[in-house]
């Protein structure tokens, strides 16, 4: 299929309709909101932020193998879990996280999951994540 | 050589040098001799990062080539790695791959459209352009949960099934796209400055532009009928009907419009593939849990797939390991970017940017 | 007709044909005038203890693929960007990412990385626990150096 | 009764010398801050028409609305760290945004800008030749462009610089040309036609009306000279990075940044006066201020929606349009300009 050059027209006319149709915005609605006043549409699956379930993990250490630039390391930590004998858990680096899921899907327990959470500017030079902080929810993790 | 010549140092930081790129020009005053592009400010090695990652985890580096339309990457990659492992996706997970990857190859074009009107010193259209993009990325961000580098699809399948809210979204652009699109074009193409600037301008013939390994709309538009979804059909698009465009000129212009007819061309795919999505699982259930980092390849394959910059191709050296033995990838914007110095020889300044923006840079995929 | 090592087919369905370093450019020249204009893809594949070098060719006219494979020990190969010009910067990448000399290659130079970067990235042998940083010397060139504090 | 007289009536008791010294300096104060607060407006209005236009929102941080933003952007650009360029000319360089700046801020103390309620006649300095006086500051403007691409030893800077020289001068002749056809019609009516005022006065209708060629040619030429898109090759952004001002930073590069929308601002002035009638409307002798204002700013407004629609013209092809399109056309309205003030007397 052949594509079609434009028409010939007389010169200046389709300037000025361009004109038009640029000013004629003018009357439109911006489709930019003013981001901390105005909350933007989110949708429904949107995800970022990992969280973890610390009764769930197992310590099964999938997660830290299928995260493909290493933002997962396993970490040792002492709590009262039967199921992780080991006492490993996923400690997140948000500075690398690509936010691909991996872990999520891999997880065989569902503890690691993604929540809506996108708002994790922090007064701390570091994305970096303990796994109690992974459980907290994000408002406590900033206090 | 001549003395007289001005040698102009044009990028890496360089305002419409499309991310990194470099070129050492040789000016004439205002013509441009002898140029010499300088690549690799952005080279990251995905290939070697592919062969020390197991195949699901390969996935996030191809999103980051073409970071425009990373949705035709990932799709290039899998038909690749899905082969070597033995796990076909099911029929709904095809549809839906092909659904996201045209909408993927709409937003790729958009904006391609608006730098190129920013190229040429068209402010405007950009805005307009990103607006519509913006609508693509919100499907996206609805289908997986995030906007551009997505990871939507999975060796296997896709990562999340498409609901009603997401089909109805589709739907919706469906019905509002065509409008604006129409918007877009009658702005670029009824203005006689826009017509002077891309008419008989970077004209690539049709030998040439084979012998130099170009691909894509640029080829189509040198007058070659040859369009990967046609001639060696992935996924299903031997299925649907759609028209590829072309065009005898070889100019600026002829990219433009062959790019502007492609988007319409999508529209038609991704309407035909919601009438065609069929029910039923959206994954391989052999390739979920844990199994997603056993699985092992073997042999080799060759995928080529035809992305929104042109033949995209992934070949994957497989040894029977979980990860791959080695992963080449043909960047279909890494051949057009060196027809540039061919195309630009004995042109004005202005005229190099034009054609170098009409090749649509991207430079995650030319350095990758 | 030039003398093939071995021909097969591949997991995709596409002709594998194994030809000797020598008989590559007679080989391939016979593949131009059968009309297969596409080069597709160079690939340069390190076996460990030799380099496999890939040659995926299509014909536009008839859709048909081939797939041309030369093993050499001593990493060095014929040129084919007299055949095919997109052949250029192809080699000049496996040049400079798996260390394939190409003979007879007008402009036998890295195209990704610093002219005096150590090794060659894609080689099973690479070693990754070395940092190279670049940085750019008075003329404007970039070079390479092992030390952290001179780089960026 | 005008402006300085006003001021001097306020001053008048410390004498006729001391008094009228006092009024003009306050005077040319008056109209520095004038300048400066329109121009502030003027590029708050192309940023806010520019996000509207671009469905975007535009500047809302600073003050109601961000009128305020300009401002802080000044102060910012005071702030900033200014970089010389290593091999420099060091005095050109320096020198050339001072030249592009005041050159502007002249040219509107020429201007007959009409009467405005209590204040009466605005116009800052009479002069009988106001014409020839403004286009001869206008010439100073491209000299500061020169010396600034010349001056910072930078390749772009300096294609910029020859760009923008190439482009004034094939439309500085089409544009003398057709304000040479509105003195001749206003020869007939008035003995002063090279000054502004009479012009605008003198006129039965406005001269754009009579001659709508040499308004199409001065609108071009006028665009042109103020570097606006489509003939911004002086400083296009995306071949030049920034063309002659590639090299400037901080207050300097303000200064041609206000250069560049003053000028636009002072050419739609140029326009309303000379073919629009300028403060003639409804109400003059109260608001002929504001009847100029206004109509300068349509005209703006539309060089602004050129602006935002039009990609850049390539360079060879301006210069054609330049000699070969607009001064024909230029000549041809010359002589219907003579045919309608000797032949038909209008």
């Amino acid at each position: 299929m052949e594509v079609k050059e434009p028409k010939r027209r007389i010169p200046l006319v389709g300037i000025l309709s361009g004109m038009i149709s640029v000013a004629s915005h003018l009357f439109r609605k911006p489709v930019t909101v003013q981001y901390p006043e105005v909350r933007p549409y989110e949708p429904e699956r949107f995800r970022f932020r990992i969280s973890l379930k610390l009764d769930d993990c197992v310590g099964c250490t999938l997660c830290e193998q299928v995260c493909p630039n290493g933002s997962i390391k396993m970490e040792k930590l002492v709590r009262e879990n039967p199921r992780n004998k080991r006492m490993l858990y996923p400690d997140v680096n948000f500075g690398t996280c690509t936010v691909c899921r991996n872990c999520e899907e891999i997880c065989p327990t569902t503890a690691i999951y993604l929540t809506h959470e996108f708002e994790t500017a922090r007064t701390k030079n570091s994305f970096l994540y303990s796994p109690l902080e992974l459980a907290m929810d994000e408002k406590e993790v900033k206090k | 050589m001549n003395d007289q010549w001005i040698e102009l140092n044009i990028g890496p930081q360089h305002p419409s040098m499309h991310g990194v790129l470099r070129l050492k020009a040789k000016l004439d005053g205002e013509i441009i001799r002898e140029l010499e592009p300088v690549i690799g400010y952005l080279h990251r090695n995905a290939e070697k990062l592919c062969e020390m990652g197991f195949y699901c985890d390969n996935l996030i580096y191809f999103d980051r080539m073409d970071y425009v339309g990373a949705m035709n990457m990932e799709v290039g990659y899998l038909e690749a790695a899905e082969k070597i492992l033995g796990v076909p996706p099911p029929d709904r997970a095809k549809w839906i791959r092909v659904i996201i990857a045209e909408l993927s190859r709409i937003a790729a074009h958009l904006v391609w459209a608006g730098a190129y009107g920013l190229d040429l010193g068209m402010l405007t259209p950009f805005f307009y352009c990103f607006a519509e993009r913006e609508k693509i990325l919100t499907i996206f961000t609805e289908a997986c949960g995030s906007r551009q580098e997505t990871n939507y699809m999975s060796i296997g399948g896709v990562y999340q099934d498409f609901n009603d809210k997401i089909i109805q979204e589709i739907k919706d652009f469906l019905e509002t796209f065509p409008k604006r699109l129409e918007e877009i074009y009658n702005l670029y193409v009824k203005n006689d400055v826009f017509l002077s600037r891309t008419k008989g301008i970077g004209v690539l013939s049709k030998e040439v532009a084979i012998a130099y390994g170009v691909t894509g709309p640029m080829l189509r538009a040198s007058g070659v009928e040859y369009d990967v979804r046609r001639a060696e059909p992935y996924l299903f698009y031997d299925k649907v009907n759609f028209e590829i465009p072309i065009s005898h000129k070889g100019d600026n212009l002829a990219r433009f419009l062959v790019r502007f007819e492609e988007m319409r061309q999508s529209l038609r795919i991704i309407k035909q593939g919601l009438e065609k999505l069929p029910e039923g699982p959206y994954f391989n259930p052999k390739a979920k849990k844990s199994m997603m980092i056993r699985l092992r390849g073997d042999g080799e394959y060759y995928a080529r797939t035809e992305s929104s910059k042109g033949e995209f191709g992934v070949y994957i050296v497989a040894d029977g390991g979980v990860k791959p033995y080695r992963v080449r990838v043909r960047s279909p914007t890494f051949k057009n970017l060196s027809i540039l110095p061919v195309l630009s020889k004995d042109v004005m300044l202005a005229d190099m940017i034009a054609i170098s923006g009409s090749i649509d840079l991207v430079f995650g995929e030319i350095d990758r | 007709m030039v003398d093939i090592i071995s021909e097969s087919k591949g997991k995709d369905g596409r002709k594998i044909v194994l030809v000797s370093v020598e008989n590559l450019i007679p080989f391939m020249k016979e593949m131009r005038t059968n009309g297969f204009d596409h080069l597709s893809l160079v690939t340069a594949v390190d076996k460990k203890d030799s380099i496999d070098v890939v040659y995926h060719l299509h014909s536009m006219e008839r859709n048909e693929y081939v797939v041309v494979k030369v093993n050499t020990k001593n990493s060095v190969v014929p040129s084919v960007t007299g055949i095919w010009p997109s052949a250029n910067w192809d080699e000049r990448e496996q040049y400079d990412l798996v260390g394939v000399r190409f003979e007879g290659h007008p402009n036998m130079k890295r195209i990704f990385l610093p002219e005096s970067w150590v090794g060659h990235p894609l080689r099973k042998d690479y070693d990754l626990s070395k940092v190279q940083y670049i940085n750019m010397d008075e003329d404007g060139e970039d070079y390479v150096t092992f030390d952290a504090g001179d780089g960026w | 009764m005008n402006i300085l007289h006003w001021i001097y009536g306020v001053l008048s008791f410390l004498g006729h010398d001391i008094g009228y010294a006092l009024a003009y300096i306050i005077e040319s104060i008056i109209l520095l801050i004038f300048v400066s607060v329109m121009l502030i407006f003027m590029i708050y209005l192309f940023r806010k028409y520019m996000a509207r236009v671009q469905q975007r929102i535009g500047p809302n941080r600073v003050g109601k609305f961000g009128s305020l933003q300009l401002i802080a952007d000044a102060l910012k650009l005071m702030g900033k760290e200014i970089i010389f360029p290593k091999e420099r000319d060091d005095l050109p360089y320096k020198v050339a945004p001072y030249i592009v700046f005041f050159g502007l801020i002249l040219a509107f103390a020429f201007l007959p800008y009409g009467n405005l309620s209590i204040f009466g006649n605005l116009t800052i300095t009479y002069s009988d030749v106001s014409i020839i006086f403004i286009f001869a500051i206008l010439a100073i403007m491209p000299i500061g462009e020169v010396l600034a691409g010349i001056g910072s030893h930078n390749k772009y800077a300096l294609m910029g610089a020859l760009r923008s020289v190439a482009k004034d001068v094939s439309f500085e002749v089409p544009m003398m040309l057709s304000v040479l056809a509105i003195v001749m019609m206003a020869s007939a009516r008035t003995p002063t036609s090279l000054s502004l005022e009479s012009i605008v006065t003198t006129e039965i209708l406005p001269y754009g009306i009579l001659e709508p060629i040499g308004l199409f040619v001065f609108f071009i030429a006028m665009i042109a000279r103020a570097s606006y898109a489509p003939f911004d090759m002086g400083e296009s952004d995306s071949e030049l990075v920034s063309g002659y001002s590639t090299e400037y930073t901080g207050m300097r590069f303000a200064l041609f940044y206000i250069g560049l929308f003053g000028s636009i601002f002072l050419g739609s002035l140029l326009i309303a006066l000379l073919y629009i009638g300028g403060f003639n409307g409804p109400f003059s002798s109260q608001i002929g201020f504001i009847w100029l204002m206004v109509k300068g700013l349509i005209l703006v407004l539309i060089s602004f929606t050129i602006w935002l629609s039009m990609p850049r013209i390539r360079i060879d092809r301006l210069v054609n349009a330049g000699w070969k399109y607009l001064l024909p056309i230029s000549f041809i309205n010359l002589v219907l300009a003579g045919v309608l003030t000797l032949g038909l007397g209008w």
